[in-house]
């Protein structure tokens, strides 16, 4: 029985060592569109992951993540454009600024709870529209092209996402398997509860919040290094946090694997669906609403009641 | 007031969550104008049981009828309709909704709700407390008085059968003695009664019959007359 | 010809051999066929395909390299009126279906997206539709190109719209939203028109989607302002419209951006509230500007698309068009699919367009003329746009006098 | 003087509450009630503009008059979506219904965008042009007014609805506790069928008024969800009388922000107003937790 | 001996109706100390305000000599006050020894790996070890009752408040339970235990305490509480003929 367990285990970890191995090369063997969809994938892993922690985990669904992407995406904008800094001490300093912002932020929102957070997370991201639409150190509405990442190559941008994407997936693994983790599960089930068994709720809530605005940031920087030019509707548009909602529902939430999964589905669907012109975004639509009909709990939680196997566990035993 | 008009009759059925098979081969059988109790351990399926008879859960095997309807396929509210009303385990009450709204809901098939003024002051009088709590919600009431708010707010739809789940629990002894009290006066007036009761003495003392259940399977029935404590207790605990 | 095929193709471009293999050439068009700017997306691919036919009549364009003439085909992505989306497309474009040009029209948030994906990619691209002013952040551009107006002419013309009426007091209130176009617009307004003896009223740079005004037509009313200007997204400008005339306020001229660039847009304010609206003109069936591939008038151009689609003209048509004319200008001149060789042809680019004349200068972009115009209810009940005014370019000729002051 | 020019704002802002609480109480019902994040639901209530934008061209009536005929039809739409689609995720969680409104939002838009092309459309109507002048200094437009009471009758009747008689509180009690709802005789997926029709009729009058107020393209939605969420949230979810309260509140904190603050306060002040509103009391104005 | 808790002029009002009026009260170091009294009487308000849950319009609470009124309910758990709930709310999505785990990680303080050994200890020891990676949502409710006193002892409390843990249950389980609490008692834990069941709390308890209408209306020896009038009165009714 033990002995079944570790083989289980060390084909498992090779196998993931060898997914690891792939990516790594897939600009040797890959064509640059390949490492483009790479791309987007690994970076909407990351910012899945973040959500799916605060969703799935610690029970905070958030409308307004799209804050800390537009807050990477201006501080690297503005730090490459106005200071010379380089791109990716900029993008270091945008997860930073995100973390703060969202530690100040926790202060507000988190007198909140249920859907009322949840609705106070959107009207504080459309706050930042406003508020960047007429502020005039960033050019108000009229945005800022990055000028420094037109000379990046997609393999350098696709490096950054990778490590991103990765290390978010390892850093939810962790968290889960931490204090912090059980406090949030416990928490998301009932507060109450969790916080007469000795849970501090606010500080299990902040740190959850910090951590994923800060990754979210960083997302946010890269992403933007891609785009190459930045403007407020875009940057806070709700439609980020949509994407990503949709990728860990689809994926299925409170499951590590779900958000990857998701990811892989929502970057393909987008690239192949760009071809139909006028009816892409009706089929995804349709997409969405048959694969919840399907499977309620989403693709990896459905599968994992089936199959009564999960990938990454964070299951105490 | 005993007929010998069968009233319910569950025979033989099987109930499952998922591949945990919560009940097997149940019988059961229940007179017009009786009190029947259900007496069994923790996890026994007493609760499964009541599921299944007022359509909660599916029965994969077997057959309820109800006044020699069968209800096996009929979906929980369909049976409401047909006068089986329950008080389900633990005072589940609506807590958004205030202590006479719950009870108004209690009268909501067809038949109560000609009669709910009555109704409502027969409850009134059985928990005065609801009266006084009237306007607040059942959500701030104490765990004893949710208890009293359920058992009101299935008395509401004036039913021909009740499934009472856990009767004394949570309740002050003073409280218990009255409703047993009044068991007896609402079985007077006609109302079928099926108890699930932890106190074996209180409920071999107000049933007629007893079934004494053991890991899914009813192990013993009887006359609760005839029937000794300690038999029904060496029954549950299969000792 | 006196080379042989195998030596050929050993010198043959990357791109020159790919087009060969697929048998076109391929301009990628991300165009918002979908969501709020889908007004702009309506005339594609119709536009683009009539200009097609033209140009992939005698079997298309002269590759060089191959020695063989190869037809253009064009492949429209949606952007969903989306920043971020356009991007994405455009990468597609570049990476997956390896275009050989971008050809991208329609506002900010499709051309600046898109102008940085050229730059990234180093891919030729030539743009239209977007004020220069907002497109020249961006810069320097060394794979873009870009053709519009900028916001100077657009004030001048204002202002020469606003001369030929005489009767007015020379105070102006701004309509300017807090977008980009409003922000640029605000500035360089606020720059000219003092200098012309203009009085400014500036309420604010308000967000979009705005549902009460009426704390600026107070403060109009109060200023007693005749002239309205700025540049609004239609749905906030015909509610400010409504507003306005529920308010009892009526100002003697709006001139306004944008905001009825459609004529929908103007039916959709509804009764005679849009009669004598004026503002600029980019491109109509009046003007005297040709096609360059077929010699076909601007005017034939929209009896064409009205019959096709059974619409109205909008200025729309004859940007798109213009964008097609210089892709396959700038094609037949390189007769290469090398990228440089691109690059540097559509810089070297002195073509009569449909809209007029298209010359790059050394900010790669090159100036468009404007007109006035106003709107003016015809029997039926149709909207159209009359040219009132022609002072910057009296070559094209003017259709109605103004009506002034506003009915 | 400051009354004088006071006066005006003040109407105005009272009178667009009006319209802000018309448009969040569907959302309000379905949100606060039945506990569905609807992100339809500013989609659903164009697609109601829209219909009554159809009827008006081919038959040639009043827009306000299509109410009588777009109510029913959205009651229909609302009923079938709940039927074949929401209640199949009943007691799945909170998430994959929302995800299920969500797609059907983008498919009305697309649709809407197919059906009706991108043109800017507007229910016209010669009440849209008419004011009750009553002094220099005021004049109240007669769509506004028309906004307002039609928001007061449609929250009367359904605060009457959801208190007092039986199908209200069944949709009340199915949300707190299904299973015990169906032991009350309740057949909770009909009624919330039920109740989602109703809130879909709510949508069906605001989406005729918002479009004889404003114009309308098939996209238009997504800023009306914004304002119903702002409304449900202040007012407290679920609390019927509270959506005209914070109707008001959002209204006047707008059209007084543009007023004291300047324009570009306007959306702004709303939102700070809303956020410090949900600070001070996180669960709503009329909500408890 | 010393009070562990002392209560004093504790008042908690929802509106206007007092719930709990003035209410003083102690317990001793290592004591079980019942408490009944009529439903609606307070005696759950009570818990709440002791574990932090709700926060009362006056009075104090003094704990091991310091004032804890308006200490957190997470660290009033720390510094050693366990709670059990009524209605019991399990974590539903995480299983039986996760719920424990919590109390052993978050209220214990321990290390993962220290609490597991003491989890699984408290695992059996409540009886539910053959359930430990069972959903807690998918308990019996009887089963829920047990999780209920397995959480409050994993995190290691030095008073524990129990609320109704013998309600619901058969006779010979009442027994088990009992046996329970009077090993926790023995650990040097002392208990406050609200139970409407008196027959079995009796042999456990060392003070009873009877709660009516928000007021200690009296307290002491358990027999002679039992027989005053006062008492039958107000909640245990006249005894049958
Ligand atoms: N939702 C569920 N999912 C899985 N198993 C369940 C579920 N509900 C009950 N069970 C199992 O079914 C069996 C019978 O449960 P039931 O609630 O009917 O027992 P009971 O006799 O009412 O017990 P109690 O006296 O504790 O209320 C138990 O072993 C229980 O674990
Ligand atoms: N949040 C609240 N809002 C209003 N009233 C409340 C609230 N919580 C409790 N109450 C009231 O306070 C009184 C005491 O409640 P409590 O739960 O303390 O009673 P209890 O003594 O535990 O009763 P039981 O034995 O029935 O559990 C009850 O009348 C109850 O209705
Ligand atoms: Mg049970
Ligand atoms: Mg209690």
């Amino acid at each position: 029985m033990l002995k079944r367990l570790t083989s289980n285990r060390s084909i498992k970890y090779s196998a993931l060592g060898l997914l690891v191995l792939v990516l790594l090369t897939v600009p040797l063997w890959g064509t640059q569109y390949l490492v483009m969809l790479f791309l987007l994938i690994s970076l909407y892993v990351a910012f899945a992951q973040m959500w799916n922690l605060l969703a799935g985990y610690a029970g905070l669904i958030s409308l307004g993540q799209q804050i800390f992407i537009g807050l990477g995406g201006y501080t690297l904008a503005v730090l490459t454009e106005y200071y010379g800094l380089t791109i990716w001490q900029s993008i270091l300093m945008g997860g930073l600024i995100s973390g703060v912002v969202a530690a100040f932020l926790a202060f507000l929102l988190f007198r909140m709870k249920g859907v009322y957070f949840t609705i106070a997370s959107w009207i504080t991201a459309e706050i930042m529209v406003v508020v960047f639409s007429n502020w005039a150190y960033v050019r108000q509405g009229m945005g800022i092209f990055i000028r420094s990442a037109y000379k990046l190559s997609t393999n350098d941008i696709y490096y950054a996402a990778l490590a991103l994407g990765i290390s978010s997936v390892i850093l939810v693994q962790i968290i889960l398997r931490s204090k912090l983790g059980l406090g949030l599960m416990a928490m998301r089930d009932n507060e109450g509860a969790a916080e007469t068994m000795g849970v501090e709720i606010f500080k299990s809530k902040l740190y959850c919040f910090i951590i994923s605005a800060v990754v979210t940031g960083f997302t946010g920087g890269v992403l933007y290094l891609s785009q190459a030019f930045i403007q407020p509707t875009a940057a806070f548009s709700i439609s980020w946090t949509v994407a990503v909602i949709f990728i860990v529902i689809i994926g299925g939430i409170g499951t590590v694997v779900g958000p990857i999964v998701g990811a892989v589905i929502y970057v393909l669907l987008q690239q192949f669906l760009s071809q139909y012109v006028g009816i892409g975004m009706l089929i995804l639509g349709v997409m969405a609403i048959t694969v919840i009909l399907i499977a309620p709990k989403g693709i990896m939680g459905t599968l994992q009641q089936k199959l009564r196997f999960e990938i990454f566990s964070s299951r105490r035993i | 007031m005993t007929s010998n008009n069968v009233l319910l009759k569950v025979e033989g059925i099987d109930v499952s969550y998922g591949d945990f098979q919560a009940l097997r081969k149940v019988k059961l059988e229940v007179k017009e104008g009786t009190v029947v109790s259900v007496i069994g351990a923790n996890g026994a399926g007493k609760s499964t049981l009541f599921q299944a008879i007022s359509g909660l859960q599916k029965p994969s095997e077997g057959k309820i009828s109800f006044m020699n309807n069968d209800i096996t396929g009929c979906l929980a509210h369909e049976i409401v309709a047909q006068g089986i009303s329950m008080v389900p385990e633990g005072g589940r009450v609506f807590p958004g909704l205030s202590v006479l709204e719950n009870l108004i809901i209690g009268s909501y098939t067809k038949d109560a709700r000609k009669k709910k003024t009555k109704l409502l002051r027969r409850t009134y009088d059985l928990f005065p407390i609801l009266l006084e709590k009237a306007n607040q919600l059942a959500g701030n009431l104490s765990g004893g008085q949710r208890q009293m708010l359920a058992i009101g707010r299935a008395l509401m739809s004036d039913p021909k059968l009740i499934l009472f789940d856990e009767v004394s629990l949570g309740l002050a002894p003073l409280v218990v003695k009255d409703i047993y009290k009044q068991i007896e006066a609402i079985n007077q007036e006609g109302t079928t009664f099926v108890l699930v009761e932890q106190d074996v003495r209180r409920s071999l003392r107000a049933s007629e019959m007893s079934y004494v259940m053991l890991a899914g399977e009813i192990v013993l029935s009887g006359k609760s007359s005839e029937l000794s404590e300690e038999s029904v207790r060496k029954a549950y605990f299969g000792i | 010809g006196t080379k042989s095929a195998s030596e050929s193709s050993g010198g043959i471009s990357a791109e020159a051999q790919r087009a060969d293999k697929r048998g076109y050439i391929l301009i990628g068009i991300p165009s918002p066929s979908t969501g709020p700017l889908a007004g702009f997306g309506e005339a594609s691919p119709w536009v683009e395909n009539r200009a097609l036919t033209e140009i992939n009549k005698d079997g298309g364009i002269l590759v060089k390299e191959l020695n063989k003439k190869l037809p253009v085909k064009i492949k429209i992505v949606d952007t969903e009126s989306n920043p971020t989306k356009a991007a994405d497309v455009a990468s597609k474009l570049v990476l997956d279906d390896k275009v050989d040009m971008l050809l991208v029209l329609h506002t900010p948030d499709t051309v600046n997206p898109v102008s940085a994906v050229a730059e990234r990619y180093g891919i030729p691209t030539v743009s239209l539709d977007e004020p220069v002013d907002a497109w020249l952040a961006g810069g320097p551009y060394k794979w873009s190109y870009h053709a519009f107006w900028t916001v100077d002419d657009l004030s001048k013309q204002f202002m020469s719209i606003w001369g030929s009426a005489s009767d007015q007091n020379k105070t102006v209130g701004y309509l300017f939203p807090n977008d980009s176009d409003g922000i640029v617009f605000e500035k360089i307004f606020s720059q000219k028109l003092p200098a012309e003896g203009y009085k400014i009223v500036d309420p604010g740079r308000f967000p979009n989607g705005t549902k009460d005004y009426s704390a600026i037509i107070n403060q109009f009313k109060k200023e007693n302002v005749q002239i309205l200007t700025g540049v609004m997204i239609p749905p906030d400008f015909a509610a400010f419209l409504k507003q306005a005339n529920q308010l009892g306020y009526s100002p003697k001229i709006v001139t306004v951006g944008k905001a009825y660039l459609f004529p929908t847009d103007v039916k959709a304010i509804g009764g005679t509230l849009a009669q004598g609206l004026t503002s600029e003109v980019w491109w109509s069936p009046y003007n005297s500007y040709k096609s360059s591939l077929t010699g076909e008038s601007s005017k034939e151009l929209c009896d064409a698309w009205t019959q096709a689609a059974g619409k109205q003209w909008t200025p729309v048509l004859g940007f798109n068009y213009a964008g097609m004319e210089i892709v396959a200008d700038v094609l037949k001149r390189t007769a290469s699919l090398d990228k440089e060789q691109i690059r540097q042809t559509i810089g070297q680019t002195d073509l009569n367009t449909m809209v007029g004349p298209i010359k790059y200068n050394e900010d790669h972009y090159s100036k468009t003329p404007l007109l006035g115009g106003q709107w003016t209810q015809g029997q039926g009940g149709s909207w159209n746009l009359e040219i009132i005014n022609n002072t910057q370019h009296p070559d094209s000729p003017t259709t109605a006098k103004i009506i002034f002051p506003l009915p | 003087m400051v009354v004088q020019s006071l006066a005006q704002p003040l109407v105005n802002g009272i009178l667009l509450g009006g319209l802000y609480a018309l448009i969040g109480i569907g959302m309000s019902m379905v949100f606060g009630i039945m506990k569905l994040t609807n992100l339809a639901h500013g989609d659903l209530l164009i697609l109601s503009s829209y219909l009554s934008f159809g009827i008006t061209q081919s038959l040639g009536l009043n827009p306000l008059l299509t109410v009588i005929l777009v109510t029913p039809v959205m009651f229909f739409v609302g009923y079938a979506f709940q039927n074949l689609l929401l209640n199949r995720m009943l007691g799945k969680g909170a998430e994959s219904p929302m995800l299920v409104t969500f797609g059907i939002s983008i498919i009305l838009q697309n649709s809407l965008l197919a059906i009706f092309s991108p043109d800017a459309r507007a229910l016209t109507s010669n009440l849209a042009s008419q004011s009750v002048i009553i002094t220099n200094y005021l004049s109240i437009p007669v769509i506004y007014l028309v906004d307002f009471f039609a928001a007061c009758f449609v929250i009367l009747i359904l605060n009457f609805f959801l208190k007092k008689t039986y199908p209200g509180r069944a949709i009340r009690a199915a949300s707190d506790d299904g299973n015990v709802a169906k032991l009350m005789g309740i057949n909770i997926k009909r009624i919330y069928s039920i109740a989602m029709g109703i809130a879909m009729m709510t949508a069906a009058i605001a989406g005729v008024l918002v479009g004889m107020t404003y114009n309308f393209y098939p996209y238009t939605g997504t800023q009306y969800l914004i304002i119903a969420f702002g409304v449900v949230v202040i007012g407290g979810m679920g609390s019927i009388g509270g959506t005209l309260v914070a109707g008001v509140i959002l209204g006047l904190a707008q059209v007084l922000g543009a007023h004291f603050f300047g324009t570009e306060m306007q959306l702004l002040s709303g939102y700070i107003v809303l956020l410090a509103m949900l600070v001070l009391r996180p669960q709503g104005l009329f909500g408890h937790n | 001996m010393s009070e562990i808790i002392t209560v004093e002029n504790l008042t908690v009002a929802f509106g206007k109706h007092k719930v709990l009026d003035s209410l003083s009260m102690g317990v001793q170091q290592g004591e079980v100390l019942g408490v009944i009294g009529p439903n609606g009487a307070g005696k759950t308000t009570l818990l709440n305000t002791l574990s932090g849950r709700i926060k009362p319009q006056g009075g104090r609470i003094v704990y091991q000599g310091i004032e804890i009124t308006r200490v957190s309910p997470a660290q009033r758990c720390r510094m050693g006050i366990g709670r059990t709930y009524q209605v019991p709310c399990p974590f539903e999505n995480l299983t039986v020894y996760e719920n424990i785990l919590v109390g052993g990680v978050h209220g214990a303080g321990f290390s993962e790996r220290k609490a597991r050994d003491k989890c699984l200890e408290i695992l059996s020891f409540t009886g539910i070890a053959e359930k430990r990676d069972i959903l807690a949502g998918k308990l019996t409710l009887m089963d829920r009752k047990r999780l209920e006193v397995a959480r409050a002892l994993a995190t290691n409390p030095k008073v524990l408040l129990l609320d109704e843990v013998a309600a619901g249950l058969t006779e010979v389980e009442v027994k088990a339970v009992m046996q329970i609490v009077e090993n926790i008692k023995n650990m040097g834990v002392t208990i406050i235990w609200i139970e409407h069941i008196l027959k079995t709390m009796l042999e456990a308890t060392d003070q009873l305490m009877c709660l009516a209408e928000g007021k200690n209306i009296t307290c002491g020896v358990p027999q002679e509480i039992l027989a005053s009038k006062l008492v039958e009165e107000v909640y245990l009714g006249v005894e049958d003929a």
